[in-house]
């Protein structure tokens, strides 16, 4: 049975190209990018064609860019950073009500130390309402982060507007593009953003490598102190070999953004008319239009995410739910609660992402594996 | 994650369905987890003869329901009243931790199925 | 002209063991550790058995090895995790002065938030006093934090009597092991370290990974927040690849440990009163025994050491120099200042760390080529 | 790092050495830096006739000490008098950022032994 992979908003594979990139330094280039012999001098100069690959295809300048170790630093870094270098002037902190945990938890966390956090609420599609933001932020608000995409539910927020609002108030603005980068345009050269967290195994690129961009000029406290990298701002010998490998996925992300969005939006949306028509008590999770080319994300009402996603697994089909049963009861996901619907349909999410080895062949083969499976559970559920 | 007997049982759950002819009927749920059952006993000389369920719920639960139902199936009123939580957990071989409270949905329905016809009787 | 890479301090290459292990995590086994499709479960298994692998090698349970992005990020968690985690008990901390950078920037960020640093000294090896730090424990002290053994100079401390210390003042104790570990016996079934940095560049694995050992029932504050990865107390998609990495280069070096430290030593030794004999005005900077089995660190009176380095590099010899004149002039390293040298010594140092390549021959080449340049550039030198 | 004047010059630098005949003698040295460097120069009428110098110090102090050297070589005091930090550096195609300031321990020298001259005269 050949597998269907159906979750790159988990995580992608590394792409052959990007693994060739990467090769030449787990072994032979392998010098310490800090060293001044011509080891050290080869890594180097590696790391710097990666950042002017990132720069270029993200609007930026190469100081703008900043590796880190992931998604999850880059935001802990861009949140506490900024608050703790700024808790003189406000300890009030705006984010959405449906930022990924990495956004979320540090903002808790900078609760011990006195902050207040507001959460913006976000309509049925998920969106936040800018309206909301301009009367949310104070005189002693800090910082903004609204991610440009959501993960779960793939809705695309009005990131440079609520930018360019917390800007007129004099305020940070952080966006998690983690979701984003890759998959559609963003291009900083004109941008309000401050500050835009990067990770790269969501676009083809390994796991364990990722970048914050901090605008020029921009000064937020450093979250890993020690040695003098990244212009001494994120101390830790770079990771050569992972970081070549995210310049390459950046400019095969460049080269081929706009067929491969186009391609995507066509299956994408094939994938949601098929099952929205054929399957009953289907419903789509976030906007219609506004959302990721490669995310859908559905809910079927009385039938269990899990027990859903267990049954495609067996049918080799590899996909995720937002339905949390999986660690422990506490419900079904936070984000899906937030968009206003009832258990029985939170419950029963299944989040299919499509990457660049999709096929329309197998988007058929997924709507066939929901129908059969929807069939099979809804004979035993107890319905509502 | 599962075992084989939990995927056996998740798979092709026996005594699914409804029973027009139900001796006593429960439905049950977790405040939890929302999970919900509902369980159609038929009792014949106070042995359940014939027994059904319906359960809304992760793979555990439905599960828990099908093993639950087969093992209290012929057997007395008293025999069946029993069952536990472990007892569920054991047959199907164990359960992975965050989901052994899962099993605990199949018990409260059957024992919620009996106590209805005990109190009718 | 064969190179000879002298400065395994700095960073290993990948050993070929380890990249075939880590290679199916690319492409192949490539899913996300937290999923629950079958790619998901293969990851998380393999994540499992290399946290199983290092556990084993350090005499610890798994449960106390956490997944980090390397050195620096380790040391910063254990520092502020355990800073912050105990603000309302007390705001002092002990060090030792020749700490890496990884330990003292984040000790010295802390002041902000109103936390005292007691540097201990050390002696001309580089050695602490362990009364000495009996003496620094006061009733406000959190957390103690020393070495296991120091990057420049290889000098091995006390880190066992250390913590035996702290913990009878009911004080945490973190010791930074990154050097250390994979060149030194490590066991912690019995031991009073709460916390235990690992890199895992320094030991043939890839850089941009590491961990954090922390001892079971030792609560410290999370330093990146959000997903539920290591058990709630690391957030970040987990870096299968470099982890199962990770996991082989602990094996091999647990299995080969006893027989290629005692190789490096004879090595490390040639090298040592080869130099010492046949060079004037050299000296060895460290403890002479208490040492690195890999580390050679020495001083060349009246000559500069980027001057030297320059010279190495160009016979094909990598190594590095403690003297700092390579990023801005703010003189020697702190650390061969801290072992009471005069700047013309201190600033003509020169560290050599073997590794499992070097042999005997490389030992001989570059006695000589130090002889060459030390006459070299003895010849121009303006003599103090 | 470094170019491949620089390099030359650090690898080969011209007149290095002590002189017994010296016209004049300065030692200076960076306090910044710790390099210190010894300049010997000879003068026939106002003109530097030879040269020579010991640098403790960096490559690029190295280099700067030798290209410098050169520079004034053969130059009449007053000329030699013009040199500047930025005139080495150019000559030398350029330094690394933060090794510019190196090249100023060659000029102080030069410039420390044309004053001692012109002193005594
Ligand atoms: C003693 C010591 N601590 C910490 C570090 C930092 O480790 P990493 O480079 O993995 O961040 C290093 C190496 O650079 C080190 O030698
Ligand atoms: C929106 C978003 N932010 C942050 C993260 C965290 O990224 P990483 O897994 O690289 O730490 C993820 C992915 O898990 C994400 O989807």
């Amino acid at each position: 049975m050949s597998k269907i992979y159906m979750d790159h908003a988990a995580t992608t594979y590394v792409k052959p190209e990007v693994l060739e990139a990467m090769m030449p330094y787990f072994s032979e280039k392998f010098g310490n990018g800090s060293s001044i012999h011509s080891e050290g001098r080869e890594a180097k100069k590696a790391l710097e064609a990666a950042r002017q690959s990132i720069a270029q295809a993200l609007g930026a300048k190469p100081t703008e860019i900043y590796f880190t170790s992931g998604g999850s630093e880059s935001d802990n870094w861009a949140i506490k950073g900024a608050a703790f270098s700024r808790m003189d002037q406000g300890k009030h902190i705006i984010i959405s009500a449906i930022e990924h945990h990495a956004v979320l938890d540090p903002c808790h966390y900078l609760k011990k130390f006195g902050f207040e956090i507001t959460e913006l609420k976000v309509d049925e599609d998920g969106l936040i309402n800018l309206d909301d933001l301009k009367k949310a932020i104070r005189d002693d608000t800090v910082l903004v982060s609204i991610m440009t995409a959501n993960n779960e539910i793939g809705t695309i927020q009005p990131v440079e507007e609520a930018a360019k609002i917390a800007h007129e108030k004099g305020v940070l603005f952080h966006t998690d593009a983690v979701q984003a980068v890759g998959q559609i345009p963003i291009d900083l050269s004109n941008s309000a953003i401050d500050l835009l967290s990067i990770s790269g195994h969501k676009l083809y690129a390994l796991n364990g490598v990722g970048a914050l961009y901090i605008k020029d000029g921009v000064e937020i406290d450093n979250l890993i102190h020690g040695g003098a990298q990244e212009r001494n701002r994120r101390a830790g010998t770079e990771n050569i070999a992972c970081i070549v490998g995210l310049g390459k996925a950046f400019e095969l992300a460049k080269s081929n953004m706009e067929s491969e969005s186009k391609r995507l939006t066509v299956l994408r949306d094939k994938l949601i008319q098929s099952v929205l028509a054929e399957i009953p008590e289907s419903r789509l999770n976030g906007h219609p239009t506004k959302r990721l080319p490669n995310n859908v994300n559905f809910s079927f009402k009385n039938v269990d995410g899990e027990a859903i996603l267990i049954n495609l697994d067996l049918m080799g089909i590899a996909c995720s739910t937002g339905s949390a049963c999986t660690s422990a009861c506490t419900g079904p996901s936070y984000v899906l609660q937030a968009l206003g619907m009832e258990y029985r349909w939170t419950n029963g999410s299944v989040r299919l992402t499509l990457g660049a080895r999709t096929t329309e062949e197998d988007i058929d083969t997924v709507v066939g594996a929901l129908k059969e499976t929807m069939n099979r559970l809804r004979m035993i559920t107890f319905k509502a | 994650m599962y075992n084989d007997v939990v995927m056996d049982h998740f798979q092709h759950p026996r005594n699914v369905g409804d029973m027009a002819d139900a001796t006593s009927v429960a439905e049950v749920g977790s405040q939890e987890c929302g999970d919900t059952m509902k369980v159609f006993i038929k009792i014949k000389d106070d042995v359940i003869d014939d027994i059904k369920f319906q359960t809304y719920g992760c793979a555990a639960a439905i599960a828990s329901s099908s093993i639950a139902t087969e093992m209290v199936k012929g057997k007395t009123v008293t025999e069946a009243k029993k069952l536990t939580k472990n007892d569920v957990v054991t047959e199907l071989g164990g359960l992975p931790d965050q989901k052994i409270h899962c099993s605990l949905l199949a018990v409260d329905g059957i024992l919620g199925a009996i106590e209805a016809y005990e109190k009718n009787k």
